[in-house]
């Protein structure tokens, strides 16, 4: 029995409500933030920083915002791409309008933004509901992206259209622009990242989590039992908006550096989210971060076994790589149609009875 | 007035059969049953004893709902039907109806009653004779066939699920809890159908039921689940007679029947589950 | 004359939407059948178009494949093949993918929530496209099986002697509309009034319901898969005449998309309604408002248009009722 | 009557609390309730029973107001109720549960009953996501209420157990618990005992007196097993398609020839 | 070995566009490879690295291939470039974007590390106005002309230059934005049947070209009034409009076809030998001889930093002294088996632009090939210089850039 919860008494409810309830996991937590704030940082060059662990911990933020409405409150939304593309115009504008002012102050600020749009987008929510909500949501994907592409005032008048991040700074350390050493990224991605999905954690599991999970499990009951469901759906697209706004704002500012809605924000974004959460685990955080670990490296994985290791064409590793990946997704969702976290728990649980098998 | 019906033919066999759910939860283990040809044959026992379980797992639903049966075999006429899909399990008589209904909600009652008939090869005369049949035996249904099922009330739906699967003329039925939720009356009127269908046209039931008293009025042999395993087994004669069942399943002491009202002067505990 | 262009545009509108329709039927055929939303529709068009013109000119399949592994040069059989053979056998192709889809993937996800079946199809959708592309290549193909494009003369007489202004219709559109029709005919006759049909919309709502009647999943997932198939191959034909036959003709599943919803995700007459009212929708949009605002209003006007019916309907024009009851 | 009254076993019952007048409830061309008024008095047991799709359930949807009857008036503590969403009936401190069980599956039973006490849990979004101050505050205190209920309805080792994996006694015992962590008024229950065995059941009626015994909680029924509803009930209702055929006492509904023959059948016992 | 990445496409939307360039530009290199070993006796690496045209997956293939010593880019693709342009700048790499990309770039002293030449798409808007001035006796004056651009960064390039042009010549301009991928386009179509414009100008890219062609085609537009820029211009894009597309124009910064000398080497180098990129089914085709001559100009260039530094293994900074010190003379040209094939291209420290002169391409359906029409045209660059310091200096005010030179 390597894994053991019996013997881990409580001796309170506060105790009982903590994250991570059993020691060994919570010990396990506190080393994997020790390493990735004090050792990580120090061995990290610019291809780990730029071609996965940036993208993977904005990833992650977004896929935890999104998992926030379609995990826990249950409104499936394809408008992911469009919500980031606020962050990203919104920092974008702070941060050319007022210089003076700190980017993450800015960064919050986008994702604040994101939250008002997103809930002028949650308002057909409490009529709409299921797939014919999703696709309304791509109502909001496809304005945004138009808006963003058409008023010039977003993009400060440039020729193309274009947005570039200039460069900001936090203690002196360039965060943004072409200066930007791969640690520093790094880290302010994984502060966002870190910071929010605490944030994420204690929502979810106070009183708003529990409205929203039971709208998302049985509506009407719950309408019928007290919850508001204009309040808890609006509270949901507005926190799930709020952070996929922030997560919008890192990827244009800090890993992108330059970036125009149509292409940085179109449709596939949104999808690509919505599959984060789905193979991480519908309902949960440490899901949203092992799907987007998932599906930001397993493309560089495959190109580089096929292409680097195997020396296939590229052509051909491409058009293979989409249907390795997306036989993997459909591989999963097969062995464990609630995804990787709920594989991972299912492990724990098989790991507690260990040696018996029930 | 029924007797146990040893001698006739045995056309369910379940032997020693282990169910998980979801590789981890074990749910029965161990269970033993046999279904003699035109009899009715009555599953009893508290929540979650595992009654649905073994009707899943002897009709084949169980996949879809992530359990299997790891041990153990069943049998329909002394052919092993485990790994036999329920499609071809109905075509060999063998239908289910499900607990909690599962009517189909979007389509009319009468589309639903012609649902059960889509294994049947013997004509569209025959399918509307027996829709006929149908609607004697539930009158109501007939009033109500242009309706959605979903817009039905919980009893209706109960006699569309039951007239559902006699539209396949199957030769067993398992019948899963069918008077949950059902007005006294309309309970014993379904178990008059289910008698009427019994010896009218010879079909073979496994019931699962709560209701253990009108079960045990109508079922010819009962077995008494608790906790995935068999505990008790026997005619519904002798069942009702034993002091046990008699006050853990039918709420009775020495002295008759107790109210309700007085639950809170006593407590029962069952013996043979310390 | 204001009034006649913009009738014009109208009409084509309308056309357009048929268009779209195609597209749309596949998917509400698959959504009616298992509550499954297939994403992988627009590239089963694709797919099913690019094998059409694979079979057609006589290509081997998985040529470049081949060749990078062994090192030779095969790129044509050497033969070509008539249109409606070609069809014909596409169509085959088509239903052995439904077999292969429903063996591997749908057999293993009964009973599954439906945003799980949805990612599923996503899956579905790259596995196919690259494996479209893996067959035949990724480059731009022509289809011509003979359908006529280009404005129809007639028409533009007609009007012309009229109104004094010639309509400009599109023949292939002309085309699109009557096979629409046709479809849309005959699938609802089979969904609603046979047997097969019934236990289709019975597996839609309750799986498990459907498997205690005796009602083999395999088989109608099966056969609707292979229903929608071909609708794809249709859709393909229509789109791959007027635009080639190339990885953007998978992205027309997003013009679907906003015509579902707006028809109701489980009506095939909504299908073409909706089709109708989405086109003429979001160009009389464009061409009226569109100049004010910058123009390329199209993608968003549509799904904006089906959403402002959706509020007044949640089901869609023709969709079933959401059945809410405690 | 207007002051309440004694049962046989020595209650007293209060005034009414809640008043229905001339309730018409109409689907389309159906009409699910014709006419009917009653009421319940503080304190009460009052059961409602009929045939299957006499309109009881809807009767209670109508009360709770998920829906809303085309004619016809609710009275609740002596005041008009003016239409109202189902959340803000929730408030005024009517609880339920429901004849097809609607718990939240996806969550823990601790979680489901928890969503029970969500009007009295006030702490704001901010002080929520930082889980500081008032918001842990909250919770603690809340959560030691429910343990409560949890020791009351006996399901200590479940809860952390995913409702969607219960038995169904089980799940029914959880959905009580999530009516009463809200500490109702009135407490509407739908076939509380429907699929359940005569231990159960026991259970079941035991947990229904003490809570009405013991927090003075009123509690509305409707139940298909006509030996819980005579023994528990003060009153009960009888409907039949829709119409009101019979109120009063237990022994004088049981022995109304309407009611006989529309419903039970035989004389019951 | 001198590392040169080709961050191409072969898959998605445009993979049949990025496809041809592609083999271009790896087959020029492996004919230096096969017949000169190289150039300056090094060989040429091109590790070839999928983007789908994505910004994410190019940046994703930039930082994997930077490492190995890579010494100039050209991903083909205006989202990418925008990207790549702050990145170059700080890992001093050369980035090579010939008639794409950031049009301002030309500036070389905000620009220090982005190169452009030889035409840029104001360039190309400009020469094909000039085209239409040539057309009408020099005078638009009250004439119509349309713009239909792919709705992205790429398809607004033009959009300033070409108003400026319009209030200079006195036309008038209307612009039909397209959102991408763009199949659908009747109601752009429709406008322009009603507004009957005297010239449509198209900016396209992948399937919207051809679209485009077919609907002009179905409204009986006159191809001959229709003129693409060097991005709407290829086989591709008229093929599958069959007949109809006969008389339609495009733009192009340089030649077609197989009639130059190099092919001779280049069939007995690569293609016969079988090591052409993908076995050779596009040799010889506009986005292949486009590939082909941007391999050309960063040859050119790397010869050029051997000859500056005295070195053959030269560094990506040495290489960046290359281009700007680049002169393809039309002798050079012919001298490499290319006479006349592109314009002559002259970088220095403030100009990396070139001359942007570009030329005219109609398509002969019958003969299925491209025939060029015009000379090489030299743009206004009364117009462009202006615009172009203003673009570029707005950028280094942003980013906080202090011109060199
Ligand atoms: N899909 C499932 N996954 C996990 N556990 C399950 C599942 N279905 C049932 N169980 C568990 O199996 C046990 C037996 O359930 P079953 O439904 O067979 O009981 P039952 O005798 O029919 O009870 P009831 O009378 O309440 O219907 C229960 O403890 C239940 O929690
Ligand atoms: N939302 C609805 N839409 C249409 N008809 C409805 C709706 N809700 C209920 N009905 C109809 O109203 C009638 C009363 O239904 P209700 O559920 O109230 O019956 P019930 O008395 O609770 O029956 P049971 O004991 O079977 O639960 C039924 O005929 C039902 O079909
Ligand atoms: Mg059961
Ligand atoms: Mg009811």
């Amino acid at each position: 029995m390597f894994y053991r919860e019996a013997g881990d008494f409580k001796t309170s409810y506060r105790d009982d409500g903590q994250t991570f309830p059993i020691r060994l996991d919570r010990w396990g937590y506190y080393a994997v933030l020790a390493v990735a704030f004090l050792v990580v940082p120090f061995v990290i060059d610019s291809y780990w920083a730029n071609a996965v662990l940036v993208p993977f911990l904005i990833y992650a933020i977004a896929a935890i915002g999104l998992n926030i409405l379609t995990g826990y409150a249950g409104q499936v939304s394809l408008g992911t791409g469009g919500f980031m593309a606020v962050g990203a115009y919104a920092v974008y504008k702070l941060m050319t309008a007022f210089p003076g002012v700190p980017i993450v102050i800015h960064i919050v600020l986008a994702g604040a933004i994101t939250a008002i749009v997103g809930v002028l987008f949650g308002l057909p929510s409490l009529r709409i509901k299921g797939f014919y909500l999703a696709v309304a949501t791509l109502a909001a994907q496809f304005f945004l992206v138009w808006l963003f592409n058409k008023v010039p005032w977003f993009y400060n008048y440039s020729a193309s259209g274009q947005i570039t991040a200039p460069e900001r700074t936090i203690l002196g350390w360039a965060v943004t622009g072409p200066a930007t050493t791969a640690s520093a990224k790094y880290l302010i991605c994984l502060t966002f990242a870190v910071v929010l999905a605490w944030i994420a954690r204690n929502l979810t599991r106070g009183m708003v989590g529990r409205k929203w999970m039971a709208i998302r499990d049985m509506d009407i009951a719950a309408e019928i039992i007290g919850v508001n469901p204009l309040t808890a759906k609006l509270s949901a697209f507005a926190v799930s908006s709020f952070f996929v706004g922030i997560a919008g704002a890192l990827l244009f500012s800090v890993y992108l550096g330059a970036a125009e809605a149509s292409e940085a924000f179109g449709i596939n974004k949104s999808f690509l989210v919505l599959f984060m959460i789905i193979i991480g685990g519908l309902g949960s955080i440490f899901g949203s971060f092992a799907g987007a670990a998932f599906l930001v490296l397993l493309p560089v994985l495959l190109k580089n076994l096929l292409v680097v290791q195997l020396g296939w064409p590229t052509d051909l590793a491409a058009h293979i790589e989409l249907m390795i990946v997306g036989a993997l997704i459909i591989f999963f969702l097969i062995v464990e149609p609630h995804g990787l976290a709920r594989l991972w728990a299912l492990t724990k649980e098989k790991l507690r009875l260990w040696p018996f098998p029930h | 007035m029924f007797d146990a019906m040893p001698d006739r033919e045995t056309l369910l066999e379940v032997n020693n059969i282990e169910v998980i759910y979801n590789h981890v939860i074990l749910v029965l283990k161990g269970v033993s049953l046999s279904v003699p040809k035109g009899g009715i044959t009555a599953l009893l026992g508290g929540n979650g004893a595992g009654k649905t379980t073994t009707l899943k797992a002897i009709s084949n639903l169980l996949h879809s709902e992530r359990g299997e049966v790891t041990k153990g075999a069943i049998s329909y006429r002394g052919e092993p039907i485990q790994n036999m899909d329920p499609a071809t399990l109905v075509r060999k008589g063998v239908i289910q109806v499900m607990e909690g209904r599962h009517c189909f909600e979007h389509l009319t009652i009468e589309e639903n009653l012609l649902t059960g008939a889509y294994t049947r090869k013997d004509g569209a005369a025959a399918i509307r004779q027996d829709l006929e049949m149908v609607y004697n035996y539930f009158p109501r249904l007939k009033e109500r066939r242009r309706s959605q099922a979903g817009y039905t009330s919980g009893g209706e739906q109960q006699m569309c699920a039951m007239g559902r699967a006699l539209m396949s003329r199957p030769e067993t039925i398992l019948l899963d809890e069918p008077s949950m939720g059902l007005a006294p009356q309309l309970v014993e009127q379904i178990f008059e159908i289910v008698k009427a269908v019994n010896e009218g046209e010879g079909v073979t039931f496994l019931l699962a039921e709560q209701n253990t008293n009108i079960a045990l009025r109508y079922a010819h042999y009962g077995y008494i689940l608790e906790s995935g395993r068999v505990v008790m087994d026997g005619p519904a004669e002798a069942l009702r007679e034993n002091p046990d069942v008699k006050e853990f399943y039918l709420g009775m002491s020495d002295q008759g029947r107790k109210s309700f009202r007085d639950v809170r002067s006593y407590r029962r505990r069952k013996r043979w589950l310390a | 004359m204001e009034f006649l262009y913009a009738s014009e545009v109208l009409v084509n509108g309308l056309m357009a939407g048929v268009m779209y329709s195609l597209v749309a039927l596949g998917f509400v055929l698959i959504y009616k059948a298992s509550g499954v939303f297939n994403y992988a529709q627009g590239v089963m068009a694709l797919f099913a178009a690019m094998t059409l013109v694979g079979i057609m000119e006589g290509r081997v399949p998985f040529a470049h494949m081949i060749n990078a592994a062994f090192g030779v040069h095969v790129e044509n059989f050497g033969w070509t093949v008539p249109g409606l053979l070609a069809i014909l056998l596409t169509a085959l192709v088509m239903v052995g993918l439904a077999i292969a889809i429903e063996k591997l993937v749908l057999k293993h996800l009964v009973g599954q929530e439906p945003i799980i079946l949805f990612m599923a199809t996503i899956g579905l959708a790259w596995f196919l496209e690259g494996l479209g592309d893996v067959m035949w290549g990724a480059d731009v193909k022509v289809l011509d099986v003979g359908l006529p494009q280009g404005i129809s003369e007639t028409v533009e007489t007609v009007t012309n002697n009229w109104l004094g202004y010639g309509f400009f219709i599109d023949r292939l559109d002309i085309w699109a509309a009557v096979i629409a029709a046709v479809l849309v005919a005959a699938l609802v006759g089979f969904s609603q009034y046979t047997k097969q049909g019934r236990a289709m919309r019975a597996v839609a709502d309750d799986h498990q319901a459907a498997l205690s009647v005796g009602i083999s999943l395999q088989f109608i997932w099966i056969m609707v898969w292979s229903i929608a198939g071909f609708v794809a191959l249709v859709a393909g034909i229509m789109w791959g005449t007027k635009s080639g036959v190339q990885f953007s003709l998978s992205l027309i599943a997003l013009k679907a998309l906003p015509v579902l919803m707006l028809g109701g995700f489980t009506s095939i007459p909504g299908a073409i309604v909706g089709g109708l009212i989405i086109g003429m929708g979001e160009k009389l949009f464009e061409y009226f408002v569109g100049p004010m605002v910058g123009g390329a209003t199209e993608n968003w006007f549509a799904y904006v248009l089906a959403l402002i019916f959706l509020v007044f309907r949640p089901q869609g024009l023709f969709g079933e009722r959401i059945i809410e009851r405690v | 009557m207007q002051d309440g009254y004694t049962t046989p076993d020595g209650r007293q019952i209060g005034p009414v609390l809640l008043d229905l007048k001339n309730i018409t409830l109409r689907f389309g061309g159906v009409e699910a309730i014709k006419n009917i008024s009653f009421d319940i008095r503080e304190g009460e047991i009052r059961a409602i029973i009929g045939p299957n799709g006499a309109g009881k359930s809807s009767m209670l949807n109508v009360i709770s107001g998920f829906y809303v009857p085309q004619e016809g008036e609710i009275w609740f503590k002596g005041h008009r109720r003016g239409p109202m969403k189902p959340y803000e009936v929730a408030r005024l401190g009517l609880a339920r549960t429901f004849q097809n069980i609607a718990l939240f599956d996806g969550m823990s039973v601790l979680d489901n009953i928890m969503t029970g006490r969500m009007n009295m849990m006030k702490a704001s979004l901010f002080s929520q996501a930082l889980w500081w101050g008032k918001a842990e505050r909250e919770e603690t205190a809340n959560r030691e209420q429910v343990e409560k209920i949890i020791d009351f309805l006996e399901i200590q080792n479940i809860r952390k157990t995913p409702v969607g994996r219960l038995p169904y006694g089980l799940k029914k015992r959880v959905e009580l618990a999530r009516a009463l962590a809200a500490e109702p008024r009135i407490l509407l229950l739908d076939e509380p005992m429907a699929g359940m065995n005569v231990e159960e059941k026991e259970d079941m009626c035991r947990f229904i007196l003490d809570v009405n015994d013991e927090f003075g909680t009123t509690i509305a029924l409707i139940e298909h097993d006509m030996g819980v509803v005579m023994d528990l009930s003060d009153r009960v209702v009888v409907m039949d398609y829709g119409r009101k055929i019979g109120d009063g006492t237990p022994d004088e509904v049981r022995n109304n020839p309407e009611v006989i023959s529309a419903y039970l059948g035989v004389a019951h016992e | 070995d001198l590392v040169v990445p080709n961050l191409s496409y072969r898959t998605g939307p445009y993979g049949a566009n990025g496809t041809q360039y592609a083999d271009g530009f790896n087959d020029y290199f492996t004919l230096l490879n096969e017949r000169d070993g190289g150039i300056g006796g090094e060989k040429v690496q091109t590790p070839e690295c999928e983007t789908a045209y994505n910004t994410e997956k190019g940046v994703e293939c930039y930082e994997s291939t930077k490492g190995s010593g890579a010494l100039v880019y050209n991903p083909l693709s205006t989202g990418i470039t925008y990207q790549l342009i702050p990145k170059v700048s700080a890992d001093k790499i050369p980035l090579y974007t010939p008639g794409y990309g950031r049009t301002s770039a030309k500036n070389g002293k905000v620009f220090e590390w982005v190169f452009n030449a030889p035409a840029n798409y104001w360039d190309g808007a400009s020469v094909a106005v000039k085209y239409l001035l040539d057309q009408n006796g020099g005078d638009l004056n009250g004439k119509k002309i349309a713009l239909v651009y792919h709705n992205s960064a790429y398809g607004k390039e033009p959009i300033r230059t070409l108003q400026e042009l319009s209030k200079k010549h006195g036309f008038t301009l209307t612009e039909l934005p397209i959102d991408p991928p763009g199949q659908e386009q009747k109601s752009q179509w429709l406008q322009i049947r009603r507004d009957k414009p005297d010239y449509v100008i198209m900016w396209g890219w992948g399937v919207m070209n051809q679209t485009a062609i077919q609907e002009a085609a179905n409204i009986r537009f006159p191809m001959e009034n229709f003129i693409g820029i060097w991005w709407s211009g290829s086989e591709v894009d008229v093929k599958p409009v069959g007949e109809a597309a006969n008389g339609y124009k495009a733009l192009t910064f340089h030649g077609v076809g197989m009639d130059y000398p190099i092919y001779d080497d280049m069939k007995k180098f690569v293609i016969e030998p079988g090591k052409a990129s993908q076995g050779g089914p596009h040799v010889g085709s506009v986005l292949y001889s486009r590939g082909m001559y941007a391999a050309v100009v960063i040859a050119e260039a790397i010869k050029k930093a051997q000859e500056l530094s005295g070195t053959s293994a030269i560094t990506a900074a040495q290489l960046r002294d290359g281009f700007e010190a680049l002169d393809i003379t039309p002798a050079r040209l012919a001298e490499l088996g290319l006479p006349d094939f592109g314009p002559e291209i002259k970088m220095t420290c403030d100009n990396h632009g070139g001359s942007g002169m570009s030329r005219v391409q109609q398509w002969d359906a019958a003969a299925g090939k491209w025939n060029l029409i015009t000379d090489f045209t030299e743009p206004d660059q009364e117009i462009l210089t202006p615009l172009i310091t203003e673009d570029s200096e707005a950028f280094a005010k942003e980013a906080g850039i202090t011109p060199r030179c």
